[in-house]
């Protein structure tokens, strides 16, 4: 042998998933949302995916060169941020919009904190928050799957304003109007079994998260299930399998401890259905999900576990 | 001097000489700021009742409502404000209504928070144009953008549902209040002021 | 408790340049942040908001300072704010009287100039301790510190928000970022305002 | 399949697993530190120049923990030193050169139920045994629980859940009889009625042999295969159900748990009077004939690599013990001591730590139920009053977090320097 | 009711009410301060760094004050503010020693004789779990913990092995304790000559095994022992070392420093 | 209903912090440590449920009664002044850790301006006692959950590698800018 012996402490060997293969997974597990998303949308969900990833890429290159750091791009967390915020705007937002939102994903959700892994908020979605907040127009302006993009009212803003219920099925396949990738609750709900039996993710979260939704929407429509929309409905409208398996589950801005992990399910489904039946607005799954990101510190400082053997 | 004395001292010391000075400071602005808040009533009054020459001022019970008259003496219309809860917080309206309760003359936004581009949009006016001659029988009411407006409906703002629906909201409460007050009685007994165009309209 | 009068050795001229950035409250000290954030809506209201807040803090600087020998300790607090209430008070008067639309608005927040920390910090740390001359320099140089800083940052949400600066359009056909307009737009501007500020006092 | 909470699957590569234990010729020069063990080191009991004969004491353990070294090999004191250590980097270590074949030590006899327990106790210390399984604790020293702690249970530990190393499953395989007299010993020192074995489901054959080595009167329990089976507080859990209380032992729940190899060693020890001279090594990994071997204490990395086919191309890295939890070695002049269960030669891994992304792979895998995360975290912030409060010193340094690690970071040696700087602060 | 006298009886009252409860509350509540905790306070140089051991600058005031701490007990704020805080406490002179950081290894990377390569976390610390990449098991490490540690920028890396900047360091010893080899010592600084001198190497071991891993390393050849005119240097058993006792009153150190065959003994210049 | 409206309203769709800016200076300056933030919190809670009694009384029994709102300012500012001096003076003695630790921002409670913002909100929405009171209680336990929220952020950011330029006060602002987009999605659940 030659050369100088390699020291280095245990292990000395390693598991295969490194966090590109795990990014890689999240992508992967994203394919059939998309598959809908460009099968519904055409054009304007691959325009809308391209200018999303410019966005997040160039802005996670910058602040590489800006920090005099090693690209960072190979990780592909910026490619799954991107991926990812596109799926979450309306499929006819402008190009220069949805680069904009990228920018602010990456730039201001995840770099101003110091990069990968250390963001408190989901960056993308405060890339969608910044842009719902800038552009609330061009944020709430839906087409109808189908080449004329003519406009329509999502599941939720049709049931909140004018109390109309869309069949369950068109749910399910996702056809009906909103954003790019979360109109089809099937697709996603393969990816995101996919997602979390690969082990790519955690099931506490989408299973603590949709079980919530159910058994809180559940609740009402008991009551007054002319006023209140089925808990199915609520599982399957909206962004809520998008949110609830692809972003509830960011290892970075979820708490680590399993405790914590259903805490966040449960706060965050609570959310969404307070705002779905008495907010401002129709849909909540953005704001659920950031707003227990913000008490994700707080709730994995209280969680810490009991080690072995501790009293318990 | 013990201490406890002169923090008395120096503390009510100044405590006077603000109070004075705060006294004759507001003696100057009183009349001004009263006279910037008719002035804000009455610019509103003009807009949503074009032509008014007059103002009485009817108060019964809480409610205040404007009677307009024109330079002849004819009654216009009356005018009242109105204020409810919006999207994000109090929308404050004057509106204006023909004689007969039935038709609207006018709309102005007078104070609103709502989001800038969005529910904001309630104070241009291609907005409030839209109220007036608007039928009030049996209520205002909306549509959503894109579908076609009854003569008693006004279209919605894009993006801004909840705040369009709570302007016809308050319309609609503030014109219920207006009819219940007016009906009650021959209101011209309980004028109590009447703000007479200096110069009429400008 | 004798407050030590501490006088301030710089030559004259710096006691007002150094409010516009050593000590500058908004971007090196961090105080009077509510005003800052809230009425930066647009340059206008910026620059009103600043020299509104620039008028209390001087006439208070020269009460203060005259009569800082006569204070005790335990009312000093409350003597100082009672004097920024009185100005603000003045101020709020007579904007509403000759300026009903910038009292307008600036809404609810001249009222709270009264509590503009930086006002009160100004008195505690250097009107309470130096005679007027100094007293009045040094809040004049904060003051239009703090009339840069607002100016700036409503220019910038300004510009943002609606393309134009004071009023003026810049970009023409500016697709506005309502955002900015908002308090998260306020937060965000001026975290990456400071962070440049940052930047530049590390390159230095 | 009886197991406990967390751990990881690391691929076994247990190639050796099929070799028959074999028999290493001595080198000529022998170098045997006087610490091979947890505790204070012993001090020589021979001088320059002094001839000696196999199996004569080297060092003599004055403190209470410790454990005497005896020299493998007949010949002469060449240098009493320092010396490279495979484990303490450098130790003082007496040189003996000589050699030539080495013999099967005669055997005794012995009955186990007639001993008593402090003449057990007496005969594996002089014969310095110490554990096998890893620590090197000093056996006498495990086998004299104080008064009031009760053991009513041993367990032999033949999990052996390190990947490569097949020097535990070799033994129970070709040593069952010692096992079972070793475990039995060791019952009648500590006074327990119960005796059991665990094992890794893995290894049905060596199962076989123990159960019937013992004619059924020990418990050989089939545990699930699953990484750090062997510690002794996962093991405890496993076979007993039973949860060591945080900092205690596992006399605190009444149990002793020693490797199978150690039974062996005392067994002999007991039986025979023979010191602890020579142990079972697996050698794998980048070699030329990966195997298990039996290895005079002493004897050189390099020898020992030479025996065994010499370092492969590739081969950058020289560990001693499994690959989860050996220790990297700087040097091959280290010399087999008394804890070595395995050399191995490996590819080393890249550095590539990256940030962590909080993907909780490592809180969800710790067998002792900690936070990873928060060790890296607080090590890297330099908060020490904070790693304690984490307990970071409840850390088995197993290595399961950093093998799940996907930002490859290099947990354990956080926690290493972590623990560090706690004990120094303390 | 006349609005002025309303007004100001209003206010005055108001006022005096409130001048009244605070003076009350004051007089119940005093708390007795002792201001010399605030002069002491500002004599210190206010850096919180706690490199006295206490928690922040107003901990060490108040320990001065008690007596707790002796007044030179900053070692950041040096003979300066001792000499203040003395005054203030009325205690007269006090002497202070100046000490700077001198690190006992000036091998540089080229230097010290490599025998491993290590993958690990790159500070001195966690290199020195492993033992690091040199074979010298005494020298620097080369991963610079001990100029991350200096809050005053007075330790940068050179060839590999820190040097210190006299004129910033203020002795507060960060780095001696951040040095996970304890190389780095606190040694009498010479106000006059603005030098320290000292032995740049910490290797106890015989020669042989010092030349084996490293090409500067003291070897005990005791030159500089026998070249000193006043005994400044001595053998620590096979490593030299400085008594500064003497050392600044030796009027031949340039002469020490050119015989030493290793060249290992050094000095640090103020620039 | 209708308090339990004021106070979900105070507490967090319009979060005297996130909406109306209001006490921004300690929400900065007082959000590095949990502890000093809970004790801040404790404090405006305590002073904002003082405040809010006190000049209700005042303003509907003198100001009111003779005719003198232009001395409102004035006169709140001087009610809070004093309270806060009180308060500190209390802790001084009764719990030198905690007056420790908030050391120069418990004088700065006084200019907390979302103090003195209570008292004119309390005014300018003609609450009655009882609603001025759930108000200012409400007011202050918004204020405290941010600080609190703030603070275990700062905590976990204090690990963080952040851009040299950001660290401090810019990360502060930004998260809260983030707060309060996030907080967004209260708006409209409540209509003031
Ligand atoms: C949506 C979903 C829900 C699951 N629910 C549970 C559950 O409630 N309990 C459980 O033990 N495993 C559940 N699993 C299985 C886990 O993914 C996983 O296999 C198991 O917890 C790991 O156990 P181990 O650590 O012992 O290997 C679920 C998996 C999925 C995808
Ligand atoms: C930042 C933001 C601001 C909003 N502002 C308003 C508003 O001022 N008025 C309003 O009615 N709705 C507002 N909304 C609510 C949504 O736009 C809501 O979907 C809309 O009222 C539905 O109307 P539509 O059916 O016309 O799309 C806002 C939403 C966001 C995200
Ligand atoms: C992570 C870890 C894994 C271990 N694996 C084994 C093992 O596989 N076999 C074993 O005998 N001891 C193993 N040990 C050591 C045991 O915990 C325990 O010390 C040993 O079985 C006691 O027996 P001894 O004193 O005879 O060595 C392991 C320890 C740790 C911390
Ligand atoms: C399971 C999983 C889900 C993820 N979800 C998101 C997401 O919702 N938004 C996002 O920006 N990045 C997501 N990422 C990528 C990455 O973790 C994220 O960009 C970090 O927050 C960047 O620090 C996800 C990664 C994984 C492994
Ligand atoms: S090394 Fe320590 S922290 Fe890591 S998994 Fe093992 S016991 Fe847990
Ligand atoms: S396994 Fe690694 S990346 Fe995942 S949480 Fe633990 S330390 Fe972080
Ligand atoms: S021998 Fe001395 S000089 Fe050389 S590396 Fe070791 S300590 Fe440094
Ligand atoms: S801390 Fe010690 S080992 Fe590390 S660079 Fe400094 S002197 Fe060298
Ligand atoms: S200006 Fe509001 S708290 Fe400082």
């Amino acid at each position: 042998m030659e050369g100088r012996l390699v020291v280095a402490v245990s292990p000395h060997i390693r598991a295969e998933m490194d966090t590109r293969k795990v990014m890689m997974g999240v992508l992967i597990s994203l394919v059939p949302g998309i598959v809908a998303g460009v099968w519904f949308f055409r054009w304007h969900a691959l325009v809308l995916l391209a200018s999303c990833l410019a966005g997040t890429l160039s802005a996670e290159a910058s602040a590489c060169i800006l920090r005099k750091k090693p690209s960072t791009l190979g990780d592909l967390s910026a490619a799954v941020t991107g991926v990812l915020l596109a799926m979450v705007l309306p499929p006819t937002l402008p190009f220069w919009a949805a680069f904009l939102g990228g920018v602010v994903a990456v730039g201001v959700g995840k770099q101003v904190f110091g990069g990968l892994g250390q963001n408190i908020f989901n960056p993308a979605l405060v890339g969608r928050a910044f842009l719902m907040a800038a552009f609330p127009v061009l944020m709430t302006t839906w087409v109808a799957p189908g080449p004329e993009a003519v406009t329509v009212a999502t599941p939720l803003a049709l049931m909140k304003f004018d109390h109309k219920a869309t069949p369950l099925l068109d749910l399910l396949v996702g056809k009906v109007g909103g954003c790019m990738g979360e109109t089809s609750a099937l697709a996603l709900l393969i990816g995101g079994l996919f997602l979390v039996l690969k082990g790519y993710a955690d099931w506490r979260i989408p299973l603590s998260y949709l079980g919530t939704v159910a058994v809180l929407g559940a609740i009402p429509w008991a009551f007054r299930p002319d006023l209140y929309p089925s808990p199915m409905f609520h599982l399957l409208a909206g962004g809520l399998m998008l949110g609830a398996w692809f972003m509830a589950t960011d290892p970075v801005t979820t708490p680590v401890t399993k405790v914590g992990r259903y805490m966040f399910g449960i706060g965050a489904g609570v959310l969404v259905v307070v705002i779905r039946l008495w907010g401002g607005l129709p849909e909540g799954v953005m704001y659920s999900i950031l707003l227990m990101n913000a008490v994700t510190p707080l709730i994995d400082r209280y969680t810490v576990p009991v080690p072995f053997g501790g009293k318990r | 001097m013990s201490v406890s004395a002169r923090m008395m001292l120096v503390l009510t010391v100044v405590g006077v000489f603000s109070g004075l000075s705060l006294v004759y400071m507001d003696k100057y602005a009183e009349p001004y700021i009263a006279l910037h808040k008719k002035e804000a009533v009455r610019e509103a009054i003009d807009k949503v009742l074009p032509g008014v020459d007059k103002v009485e001022e009817v108060h019964r019970d809480e409610t205040v409502i404007y009677r307009a008259l024109d330079s002849s003496g004819k009654l216009l219309g009356y005018a009242f404000l109105a204020e409810g809860p919006g999207y994000q917080g109090k929308i404050q309206l004057m509106v204006g209504v023909a004689p007969d309760l039935r038709r609207l003359t006018g709309m102005e936004v007078l104070e609103s928070v709502e989001t800038p581009g969005l529910g904001a949009k309630i104070t241009e006016s291609s907005f409030e144009e839209q109220f007036r001659g608007l039928e009030a029988v049996p209520a205002v009411g909306y549509v959503k953008a894109g579908r076609k407006p009854a003569p008693n409906e006004i279209t919605a703002i894009t993006g801004a549902t909840i705040s369009s629906a709570s302007v016809v909201r308050i319309v609609n409460e503030g014109l219920n209040e207006v009819r219940r007050v007016v009906r009650a009685g021959p209101p011209d007994c309980e004028t109590e002021a009447t703000i007479k165009w200096k110069g009429g309209k400008k | 408790m004798e407050r030590r009068e501490e006088v301030s050795r710089r030559p004259w001229y710096q006691e007002y340049l150094k409010g516009l950035w050593e000590e500058n409250p908004i971007f090196r000290m961090l105080l009077g942040m509510c005003p800052t954030l809230a009425v930066t809506t647009s340059a206008l209201n910026g620059l009103s908001m600043g020299l509104a807040t620039t008028f209390v803090l001087t006439s208070t600087s020269l009460v203060v300072s005259i009569i800082r020998k006569l204070v005790p300790g335990q009312v000093r607090i409350a003597t100082f704010t009672v004097i920024i209430a009185t100005f603000v008070t003045v101020a709020d008067l007579f904007l509403k009287a000759k300026f009903p639309a910038i009292s307008k608005a600036l809404g609810p927040y001249v009222p709270l100039i009264v509590v503009n920390c930086f006002i009160l910090g100004r008195q505690e740390v250097f009107a309470s301790k130096n005679p007027t001359g100094r007293s009045i320099l040094d809040a004049l140089g904060v003051g239009s510190g703090f009339i840069f800083a607002l100016t700036l940052l409503g220019s910038i949400r300004e510009l943002l928000g609606s393309g134009e600066v004071f009023g003026h359009e810049v970009i023409p056909g500016w697709h506005p970022w309502v955002v900015m307009i908002l308090p998260a737009g306020a937060f965000l501007t001026l975290g990456f305002l400071v962070a440049a500020m940052n930047a530049i006092e590390r390159t230095k | 399949m009886r197991s406990f909470r967390g751990g990881v699957h690391p691929p076994y590569n247990k190639v050796t697993q099929d070799r028959p234990i074999e028999r290493v010729r001595p080198p000529e020069r022998v170098v045997v530190p006087l610490s091979q063990h947890t505790g204070a080191p012993c001090e020589p009991s021979v001088e320059k120049g002094q001839e000696v004969q196999r199996g004569q004491k080297l060092g003599e353990a004055k403190a209470f923990i410790s454990a005497p070294v005896h020299t493998p090999i007949s010949g002469v004191v060449k240098e009493i030193a320092p010396h490279p250590h495979p484990v303490l980097g450098e130790a003082l270590a007496v040189v003996v050169e000589g050699g030539g074949e080495m013999e099967d030590w005669p055997r005794g006899e012995v009955d186990p139920d007639s001993l008593e327990p402090e003449e057990i106790r007496m005969r594996v210390r002089e014969a310095g045994v110490v554990g096998l399984g890893g620590a090197a604790f000093p056996t006498a020293v495990k086998l004299s629980p104080p008064e009031d702690k009760p053991i009513d249970t041993v367990i032999l530990n033949g999990c052996e859940c390190e990947p490569y190393l097949t020097a535990d499953h070799r033994t129970m395989l070709e040593r069952a009889e010692d096992c079972i007299l070793g475990l039995r010993l060791v019952m009648r020192a500590v006074g327990a009625e119960r005796g059991m074995i665990g094992v890794e489901a893995n290894k049905p054959d060596a199962m076989e042999a123990l159960r019937h080595a013992s004619d059924g009167e020990v418990e050989v329990v089939p545990l699930k295969v699953k990484y750090p089976q062997g510690a002794e507080k996962m093991l405890i859990k496993a076979v007993l159900d039973r949860e060591v209380p945080t900092g205690g032992l596992p006399m605190d729940v009444g149990v002793v748990v020693q490797n199978v190899g150690t039974a062996v060693a005392v067994a002999e020890a007991v039986r025979d009077g023979k010191p602890l001279i020579e142990r079972v090594v697996t050698v794998a990994g980048e070699v030329g004939r990966p195997g298990n071997y039996l290895v005079p204490i002493g004897t050189p990395f390099s020898y020992l690599l030479e025996v065994a086919g010499g370092l492969q191309e590739g081969a950058s890295q020289v560990v001693m013990g499994g690959p989860m939890m050996g220790i990297a070695q700087r040097s091959l002049e280290v010399p087999v001591v008394k804890g070595t269960s395995g050399v191995l030669a490996l590819r080393a891994l890249p550095y590539e730590e990256g940030n962590c992304i909080r993907c909780a792979r490592c809180v969800d895998h710790c067998p002792m139920e900690l936070m990873p995360t928060l060790f890296v975290k607080f090590a890297k912030g330099e908060r020490w009053d904070l790693l304690e409060r984490a307990h970071i010193m409840d850390c088995i340094e197993c290595g399961s977090c950093a093998y799940v690690c996907p930002a490859r970071i290099p947990i354990v040696h956080y926690i290493k320097l972590g623990k560090l700087k706690v004990r120094s602060l303390k | 009711m006349n609005p002025i006298l309303v007004s100001v009886l209003s206010m005055g009252l108001l006022a005096l009410a409130f001048a009244a409860i605070l003076a009350v509350v004051n007089r119940k509540l005093a708390v007795q301060e002792d201001p010399r905790v605030e002069a002491v306070l500002e004599a210190l140089p206010g850096a919180n760094c706690g490199a006295c051991g206490s928690a922040s600058c107003r901990d060490m005031a108040e320990r001065i004050v008690k007596g707790d701490a002796e007044p030179g007990a900053c070692p950041v704020g040096g003979t300066e503010s001792a000499r203040r805080i003395a005054e203030i406490l009325g205690l007269g002179e006090v002497e202070v020693v100046e000490k700077v950081a001198v690190v006992h290894c000036g091998a540089t990377s080229e230097q010290k004789v490599k025998v491993a390569e290590y993958r690990g976390v790159k500070t001195c610390s966690a290199a020195n779990l492993l033992g690091g990449e040199y074979a010298c098991r005494y020298g620097c490490l080369g991963y610079g913990d001990c100029v991350r540690a200096c809050g005053f920028g007075a330790i940068y890396m050179a060839d590999g092995r820190p040097k210190v900047d006299v004129e910033r360091c203020t002795g507060c010893g960060k780095c001696v304790q951040a040095c996970p080899r304890g190389i780095i010592t606190l040694e009498p600084y010479d106000r006059k000559r603005g030098e320290t001198i000292f032995v740049a190497c910490n290797n106890p071991d015989r020669a042989p095994a010092v030349r084996r891993v490293c090409e500067v390393g003291c070897i005990g050849c005791r030159m500089c022992a026998r070249t000193s005119d006043n005994g400044a240097f001595y053998m620590d058993g096979n490593l030299a070392k400085v008594d500064y006792g003497k050392v600044y009153e030796s009027g031949n150190w340039d002469e020490v420093v050119e015989k030493c065959p290793r060249k290992i003994i050094r000095m640090e210049r103020a620039a | 209903m209708e308090l339990l409206l004021i106070f979900v309203a105070a507490v967090l769709t319009n979060n005297f912090v996130l909406h109306y800016f209001l006490g921004i200076c300690p929400f900065l300056g007082v959000s590095s440590r949990m502890e000093t933030a809970v004790g801040m919190g404790l404090a405006v809670i305590f002073v904002m449920t003082l405040t809010a009694t006190v000049t209700w009384l005042i303003y509907h029994h003198i100001l009111v009664r003779f005719g003198l709102p232009f001395l409102e300012y004035v006169t709140f500012i001087l009610v809070i002044a004093s309270l806060v001096q009180i308060v500190e003076m209390f802790l001084r003695r009764f719990s030198p850790e905690l007056y420790r630790a908030l050391g120069i921002y418990l004088p700065l409670i006084t200019t907390n301006c979302s103090i003195l913002g209570l008292a004119l909100f309390m005014v300018l929405r003609e609450y009655d006692f009882i609603e001025g009171l759930v108000f200012g209680i409400g007011a202050g336990i918004g204020f405290t959950l941010v600080l609190t929220i703030m603070a275990g952020i700062r905590e976990e950011l204090a690990f963080a590698d952040l851009p040299r330029a950001f660290r401090g006060a810019p990360i502060t602002l930004i998260t809260a800018g983030i707060l309060a987009l996030a907080f967004m999605g209260f708006s409209g659940l409540i209509r003031v």
